[in-house]
């Protein structure tokens, strides 16, 4: 398939949906986890101010260019996992450019913002973005095991690495979704969604709780900005993705609503009921079951 | 005891060994056929009377050449060894005086014992005996001289150079064989003469007389640099 | 005749590896050498014994003609005379280390005469 | 012609003569005595060269104008011409060195040298078995009495046991004699030769005397403490004398008496030699004591000789050229060592240090260290080669595997002494006081075994002249050392790229050597570039990066499997000593060297296997091994993978590698590893993957692949210098290339070969530059770092891309690697390893990550406010790879679907489709192009934005950042860099446990330990010696008592 000048007004549409989608997720997430604390929580358009907010401080500090690169790397990740992303199966107006890669490059290319992101934090000279950094890379090694493994699985399954392919294998009800046909694959896959959702009982990368650790630390204004429109398209392109492996994926907008909502309450709600691990635990914990899930699932191939 | 043990038992290995080696010797009525050629042709060729010495002189020759340097390498070392060593000490070691019966007795015992030592090896080629045994009779003279005087010093220079001129005329003589004869230590390189006569087999009895000074001097040489050892109190 | 000789010469042999290898004393350690290479020379001559047969000396009593069958070999004979001297060689060197050994070290015993520096 | 006899009487008159000329003083004696030595050698020398030039054949030359059997007689071949020839030149070098000792003891020791070289050549040439006797008589006198030259209590009961224990040893030599003339006889050997039936009937027990009595001279294991503290004991002249000249007379006259024992002979020496070879040198592990270290060795490889002497039925008509190299090499670099040893004066071996200070003699003792251990181009390199060759050929698997086993044993201790004097401190001791008369022998012998391996080389139809070509340019290089590096570095340059022209003809249209040339020699202009960056002379450093460059090269070069090893030995040498330069590199150069060795020797066997099988030493030999293929290609690929650092093989890397200077490390790792996947590629591809046991090896390889990555990549993560990680980050890299290798697949071969060519490309510029910022700061340290980007942007630039191409993160090149792994992984349903694999990429990010920040970004020191940009020269090569790096990314197709054109014949199968910059397989597919496009577009677009919202922003100062209200003030105190994953060591560090490092340590321990064990038979008491003498006769005869008639 070659390149085809009209896709990119329609891919941007879809970036927009999707940053829609993620904006209104961000706004009533908060509100959920805050009810679940018999708490009133913020305005499920909270976001959307946050964000007009942090566009419009003029900052006028900057650390040096790798610190200014940061958080354009950050989202240029993101945004490009949805480019390569088949949002809706069948629709040549939203498979975006999913024919110039594969499951590996959205794999690879999660590393993309985190790696630039890092780097960016990494030149703002805090400490604090630096442990981040070190736990969050920690975290990932381990929670990419399952993942890895349920992946494999699926491709192998479907004797493909194409997510297009893999969606159309799916298709014609519930008993063809992965879900049903590779259960154990779904399970590792979704045990390693938590470590990369940023959720308790994995967020001791960000502790949002506590004294401002992680990458985010010496960002501000419109740096913030950007990394806050990231944190709406990132987590939706993984979501969505988990979508299109496990769960038939998404024939038209809504199904692609409701399906990454749901995958997207998963981490939260196993955040609200665990507590917050450290690092070395949430290795530890990774290593247990969900490897064993992982490994289950290729040998069940 | 266990080591004591083991060398019987080692002793016994060997006793097999040379067991075997008995068994399997060949029990021969005649002669092997080099001992054949010696005792037929020898009397022929080298024209010596005896012929152990025709084949110590001269068919196997080098061997015996090589005998004398080992003596003379020996000499050599306990020469220079003990020399050297003591280096460090010049006070020379008095030594009791014997007496002069006995010193008087001996200066003339000696010259008779050297000429004893000439003439057996001069007749080597005629009778038993030759220049090893000749040799060995001459340093039992230069024993006698030194029991009798422990600080005799005679001869030592000259021993010095009989040592080296026989072993060079030795070397000497064999060279000449190439030239002169068929071959190294030829010893048809004079007139061979008639079988059983004094003047006769050529070269060996001079080989055997220069064989003959030059193992009284190593020897003599030996019993000078183990006399001169100093005493260990 | 000759198995005298045999017997006789290594008895010899042995009872000098019997002093080599049990002797403590390194004069008798080389004296076991001398018997060992006396031993030696006479299984050499023993070997070359022929029955009947004289020395290998053209004379009066024995003609040339008839020496190839009435001497000894005479080849034993001429080795065994070289091999003495050089056996003389050998303890005559063996002696001058023994003398140059006792002089540093004050004694005779071999056990206490090895190099204990070796690391 | 001259005749022989005339080198007894010239021996002999001068030294029954030096009495009459002790009055015209002592020097006067010594130049007679070196001359006579010296007209006795032209005696032989020119018999020699008659030979050689096909003159003259062999001559009997009779005594005392008899006829043969009956007289004694000398034999006159090219074998005692040069044997007599090696004697007394021996005899010449060593009197020559031992002017001193000898003046001081005056002319009787003269004249004891002068008898007892002619005792020597009189072995070699006497016809006659006693005569032969004789001879030997006069030599041990004469070496007792050498060994007197000293008159220490050491020399003195050396000598002592030396007599005793020849004594008793010549007894039975002449019973021997005495019972097999009863049988035979007669005493001529030529006669002996031609009775043996005579000797089979009745003088089976005789021979067996003359045979282990000749043996024992030899000082076979275990009845040889004799021998060994002569060695020990002699002063260093005469022990080299012994080594040299004795060893290889006595080994002549047993050569010459081996036959008359018939087959039951033959055996007794293969066993008691080759055991005695294996056993001498485990024994001298335990040993520090270098006269005692030479002895064992020259013991060793007397027995080696003596084996080979007893395997010479198997060997054929190569015997005599083995032996000839073995023993030659032997020869002069014993002697040489010996003579070295009489330089250096303290027998210790850490105390050869000191002789560094003389560089020349230092490069000697290198020179014969490495020929005893039959490196090329010395002549025991093609000796050992046709030994192993021929005994595997003739399925002597176990005397070939005890042979290479006893060379490992040897290369031990000689390369740990060599590496201890070449490494350690040397400012406390002297010079060593060399004079003319110790200096010219060493230099002499030290050149002849080159020329002799030139000699040797010109018989060896297999090797090819430019493989010989290099190492002139080497040496030129070698002698021009005294120049300014710069200039030394345009020579290089110029030599390089000579080899290259002279290389592409050969290549062209070979893709796999193009990228293996491109590698080497392109790596070598790159580093020579680098190189630019150094001041002064940097002596030594060029020859030995040549060495390394071109051995390399003639490994691309190869076209057979001994051009392959000649090339890959070259290598060894070269960058050994470019490691060791390191500052703290001792151990690891060292265990490099040794890895090197066992590997050579693993590839050899390996060689030999395929030799036999095939009959021919074409790198086609490879092909379908016949013979135990599966030892066959497991030790090929076991050799080559310590090159490779592969898991169990690594642990001399990270040292080695992380002690390196920039561009050493460059070289070391990003191109020199690679030789290691050039050969497992030969390897494989010969070995093919249809087989069982090749389905079992390749198995094991790519789970040895994937645990290498893992382990490479964790151990990465935890170092805190620079340069450990990166050295540990190689063995990761390499062991994604073995499982790539090990899948046997189109994907995983295109994806090793992409690996292989990327990883030269990203790490090249990670070891010049990370190597190049170490240097500007002073330590590799990195949290000693921090804030660079501010001093060295274009480094921090460069690092920076080269990390991202590492990682795999599209839309750079280092992605398609990434995929193509995945696709192998499915294709071949290697999920458990492929899991391995990918999580060792993905642990990659955390040393990645760590590397760059660590140094590059955090806070900048007070230290290092002040330094410079990395040096220019390394920016160069650095910015060229770069550049290599973004075309390759741009157009990936134009290395993958080159490489997958070349691999499509042997891979047909499941090739990766190229539909313009489309590239699929069966299961997906990737285009870069577009990729790139549109991460650019992304990227360009998100950043304007950002400048245009941010266009106010300024830089603000180092502590401006938010710190709970305190205002920070030293950089270290807010520099996040030690221990960077203290969480992570505690969550996965067993897996950085040390097991392998131990493993070998405790495998050392065993093997010295056993040699410690083993020093309860030397005593050192005379008594017991004899014990061992008389015990090893009679044991040896039971053993064999069957087979003796």
């Amino acid at each position: 398939m070659n390149f085809d000048p009209m896709k990119i007004p329609w891919s941007l549409l879809g970036l927009v949906i999707v940053f829609t989608i993620g904006m209104f997720i961000r706004g009533i997430v908060p509100k959920i986890t805050a009810r679940a604390g018999m708490r009133i929580g913020i305005r499920f358009y909270q976001p959307w101010i946050d964000l007009i907010k942090h566009f419009s401080i003029q900052t006028s500090i900057t650390h040096g260019v790798m610190f200014y690169l940061g958080p354009v790397f950050r989202l240029t990740g993101g945004v490009s996992m949805i480019l390569f992303m088949p949002l809706i199966y069948g629709s040549w107006y939203f498979s975006n450019f999913a024919f110039a890669g594969d499951m590996v490059l959205f794999l690879y290319m999660m590393f993309f913002g985190t790696l630039g992101m890092a780097l960016g934090a990494g030149e703002s000279g805090h400490p604090y973005s630096a442990i981040g950094v070190s736990r969050g890379l920690a975290q990932v090694t381990v929670a990419e095991i399952p993942l890895v493994l349920a992946l494999l699985s699926v491709a192998a399954q479907h004797n493909t690495l194409s997510i297009t392919e893999i969606v159309a294998a799916q298709q014609g009800g519930i008993s063809h979704w992965t879900m049903v046909t590779n259960p154990v694959a779904t399970m590792a896959g979704m045990l390693a969604l938590l470590g990369s959702m940023m959720n308790s009982p994995f967020n001791v990368v960000l502790a949002p709780q506590e004294i401002p650790v992680g990458p985010p630390t010496e960002y501000h204004g419109t740096f913030l900005g950007i990394m806050n429109t990231n944190r709406s398209i990132f987590p939706v392109a993984k979501v969505v993705f988990f979508m299109n492996i496990f769960f038939g994926g998404a024939t038209n907008w809504g199904i692609l609503i409701l399906k990454s909502f749901i995958i997207y309450m998963w981490p939260v709600f196993v955040g609200l009921v665990f507590p917050r691990f450290r690092v070395d635990q949430s290795i530890r914990w990774f290593l247990k079951v969900p490897m064993l899930l992982g490994i289950l699932a290729v040998a069940l191939i | 005891m266990l080591k004591k043990l083991f060398a019987l038992i080692l002793i016994g290995g060997l006793g097999l060994i040379f067991f075997q080696l008995y068994n399997q010797r060949s029990r021969r009525e005649g002669l092997t056929k080099t001992a054949s050629y010696y005792t037929e042709k020898g009397p022929a060729e080298t024209r010596s009377a005896n012929i152990v010495t025709s084949v110590v002189v001269t068919y196997r020759g080098l061997d015996t050449l090589g005998e004398v340097t080992i003596l003379f390498a020996a000499a050599s070392i306990i020469g220079f060894f003990l020399k050297r060593s003591e280096k460090g000490s010049k006070d020379k070691t008095i030594r009791n005086q014997s007496s002069e019966l006995l010193q008087t007795g001996s200066m003339l015992l000696v010259p008779l014992i050297f000429l004893l030592g000439i003439y057996v090896f001069v007749n080597g080629h005629l009778s038993p005996g030759g220049g090893f045994q000749g040799g060995a009779i001459i340093a039992s003279g230069t024993v006698l001289a030194f029991l009798a005087n422990p600080s005799f010093e005679g001869g030592r220079t000259l021993i010095h150079i009989l040592e080296s001129l026989s072993g060079m005329f030795y070397v000497g003589i064999g060279v000449a064989g190439i030239f002169l004869a068929a071959g190294f230590l030829d010893n048809r390189i004079f007139p061979t003469g008639n079988v059983g006569s004094f003047i006769s087999a050529g070269a060996i009895p001079v080989i055997y007389s220069i064989i003959g000074l030059k193992v009284g001097a190593e020897l003599s040489a030996i019993l000078y640099s183990l006399r001169d050892t100093k005493e260990q109190q | 005749m000759i198995h005298i000789a045999l017997a006789g010469g290594a008895l010899l042999i042995f009872i000098g590896i019997w002093g080599m290898l049990t002797k403590k004393n390194i004069i008798r350690i080389i004296i076991g050498f001398s018997l060992f290479d006396t031993g030696l020379h006479v299984v050499l001559v023993g070997l070359g014994y022929l029955k009947n047969r004289t020395a290998p000396i053209v004379d009066a009593d024995l003609p040339a003609k008839a020496a190839s069958s009435q001497s000894v070999d005479p080849v034993p004979q001429a080795i065994v005379l070289t091999a003495i001297v050089i056996g003389l060689a050998v303890t005559s060197v063996l002696l001058v280390f023994a003398l140059k050994l006792y002089q540093s070290k004050n004694t005779l015993d071999i056990n206490k005469l090895r190099d204990n520096t070796n690391d | 012609m001259i005749n022989p006899i005339y080198i007894v009487a010239i021996g002999l008159g001068t030294a029954f003569s030096l009495g009459l000329l002790r009055k015209l003083g002592k020097e006067f004696s010594f130049w007679v005595t070196i001359f006579a030595l010296g007209a006795m050698a032209f005696i032989s020398g020119h018999w020699l060269s008659a030979f050689l030039s096909h003159q003259i054949t062999s001559t009997v030359i009779t005594t005392a104008g008899g006829k043969a059997p009956f007289v004694i007689v000398f034999n006159m071949g090219m074998t005692e011409a040069l044997f007599s020839f090696m004697v007394t030149m021996g005899a010449v070098f060593s009197g020559f060195y031992l002017h001193d000792r000898l003046i001081e003891s005056g002319p009787s020791a003269m004249a004891v040298l002068l008898a007892g070289t002619m005792g020597l050549n009189g072995i070699i040439l006497t016809g006659d078995i006693f005569n032969l006797f004789v001879f030997m008589e006069i030599s041990a006198i004469a070496t007792a009495g050498l060994v007197l030259l000293v008159s220490d209590f050491k020399a003195l009961q050396a000598g002592f046991k030396f007599m005793l224990a020849s004594g008793i040893i010549s007894g039975l030599l002449l019973l021997g004699i005495i019972f097999l003339y009863n049988s035979t006889g007669t005493l001529n050997i030529s006669e002996l030769h031609s009775k043996a039936g005579v000797i089979l009937k009745s003088g089976g027990v005789a021979t067996y005397l003359i045979t282990i009595a000749l043996l024992l001279e030899l000082k076979p294991f275990p009845a040889n403490g004799w021998g060994v503290d002569l060695y020990e004991g002699a002063p260093s002249g005469v022990s080299a004398f012994i080594a040299s000249s004795s060893a290889t007379a006595a080994f002549f006259v047993f050569l010459k008496v081996l036959p008359l024992g018939g087959d039951i002979s033959l055996r007794i020496a293969a066993a008691a030699g080759i055991s005695t070879f294996v056993f001498s040198n485990l024994m001298a592990l335990s040993y520090k004591n270098t006269s005692r270290l030479l002895g064992y060795s020259s013991i060793g490889q007397l027995g080696l000789l003596v084996g080979i002497a007893g395997l010479s039925k198997h060997l054929g008509d190569k015997t005599l050229m083995i032996i000839l190299t073995l023993l030659g090499t032997h020869y002069l670099a014993k002697a040489g060592l010996f003579w070295l040893s009489g330089i250096v004066k303290n027998p210790n071996t850490d105390e050869w240090r000191s002789l560094r200070k003389s560089p020349v003699l230092f490069a000697f003792f290198g020179v014969f260290i490495f020929a005893l251990l039959g490196f090329p181009p010395f002549p025991s390199f093609f000796g050992k080669w046709e030994l192993i060759m021929g005994l595997v050929a003739t399925k002597m698997y176990w005397w070939a595997g005890a042979i290479l086993l006893g060379t490992m044993f040897e290369g031990i201790y000689l390369f740990r002494w060599f590496s201890r004097a070449l490494k350690l401190q040397n400012n406390d001791t002297a010079t060593p006081a060399v004079t003319i008369y110790s200096i010219l022998p060493v230099v002499f012998f030290g050149f002849f075994l080159f020329y002799a391996g030139y000699y040797t080389s010109t018989f060896v139809p297999a090797l090819r002249v430019m493989c010989l070509a290099p190492l002139l340019f080497i040496l030129l290089l070698g002698l021009l050392d005294f120049l300014p590096a710069f200039l030394k570095n345009i020579i290089s340059l110029a030599g390089v790229t000579a080899y290259i022209v002279y290389l592409w003809p050969h290549i062209q249209g070979n893709t796999f050597k193009i990228v293996f040339a491109g590698i080497f020699l392109g790596g070598a202009i790159l580093a020579l570039i680098a190189g630019f960056y150094r001041r002064g002379k940097h002596m030594g450093f060029y020859p030995m990066t040549m060495l390394m460059f071109l051995g390399l090269g003639i490994l691309v070069d190869a076209s057979n499997l001994l051009e392959l090893f000649y090339g890959w030995e070259l290598m060894t040498i070269g960058s050994y000593f470019l490691l060791i330069r390191g500052e703290r590199s001792l151990p690891h150069g060292l265990s490099y060297l040794l890895f090197s060795l066992g590997g050579s020797l693993a590839m050899l066997f390996g060689f030999a296997l395929a030799h036999a099988s095939s009959g021919s030493v074409d790198l086609s030999a490879l092909n379908h091994i016949r013979i135990m293929p599966a030892l066959a290609y497991s030790l090929m690929l076991a050799g080559f993978m310590t090159k490779t650092a592969s898991l169990g093989l690594h642990i001399w890397l990270p040292g080695a590698h992380g002690e390196a200077v920039a561009d050493i490390h460059f070289m070391a790792s990003a191109i020199l590893l690679k030789a290691g996947v050039f050969g497992i590629i030969l390897v494989l591809g010969g070995m093919g993957n249809t087989q069982p046991y090749a389905q079992k090896i390749l198995f094991v390889l790519g789970w040895i692949g994937a645990l290498t990555a893992l382990i490479g990549n964790i151990g990465a993560a935890f170092q805190e210098s620079a340069k450990y990680l990166l050295a540990w980050s190689s063995i990761g890299q390499l062991g994604y290339i073995v499982f790539g290798l090990a899948s046997m697949t189109h994907l995983g071969w295109l994806a090793a070969y992409g690996y292989t060519i990327t990883h030269f490309l990203y790490k090249g510029i990670l070891f010049l530059l990370i190597g190049g910022v170490a240097f500007r700061v002073g330590t590799a340290d990195m949290y000693k770092m921090g804030g660079l980007i501010k001093r060295m942007p274009f480094s921090f630039f460069a690092v920076l891309i080269a990390i991202i191409t590492l990682a795999g993160i599209p839309p750079l090149v280092g992605f398609t690697g990434k995929w193509l792994v995945y696709n192998m992984i499915l294709s071949k349903h290697l999920f458990y390893q492929g899991v391995v694999i990918i999580i060792s990429g993905v642990i990659a990010f955390l040393y990645l990550f760590r590397l760059i920040h660590v140094i590059f970004l955090g806070q900048l020191k007070d230290r290092n406010r002040k330094v410079k940009e990395v040096y220019v020269w390394l920016l160069i090569p650095a910015y060229l790879m770069l550049t290599a790096i973004f075309a390759l990314s741009m157009f990936p197709d134009m290395m993958l679907a080159r490489l997958g054109r070349m691999l499509t014949p042997s891979f047909p199968e499941g090739a990766l489709v190229w539909d313009g910059f489309t590239a699929s397989s069966r299961y997906g597919t990737f285009n870069l192009q577009i990729i790139m496009a549109v991460i650019g577009a992304t990227f360009a677009a998100v950043f304007l934005w950002l400048v245009f919202a941010n266009r106010k922003a300024q830089k603000v100062k180092q502590f401006n950042i938010f710190y709970s209200g305190e205002a920070p003030s030293r950089p270290e105190l807010t520099h996040y860099g030690y221990n960077f994953f203290a969480h992570y060591r505690k969550a996965v560090g067993f897996m950085a446990t040390p097991l392998v490092t131990r493993f070998w340590d405790q495998l050392s321990q065993g093997l010295h330990g056993l040699s410690s064990y083993g020093r309860a038979i030397y005593t050192g008491n005379a008594q017991s010696y004899l014990y061992h003498i008389v015990a090893f006769v009679v044991v040896v005869y039971l053993l064999s008592a069957g087979g003796i008639s």
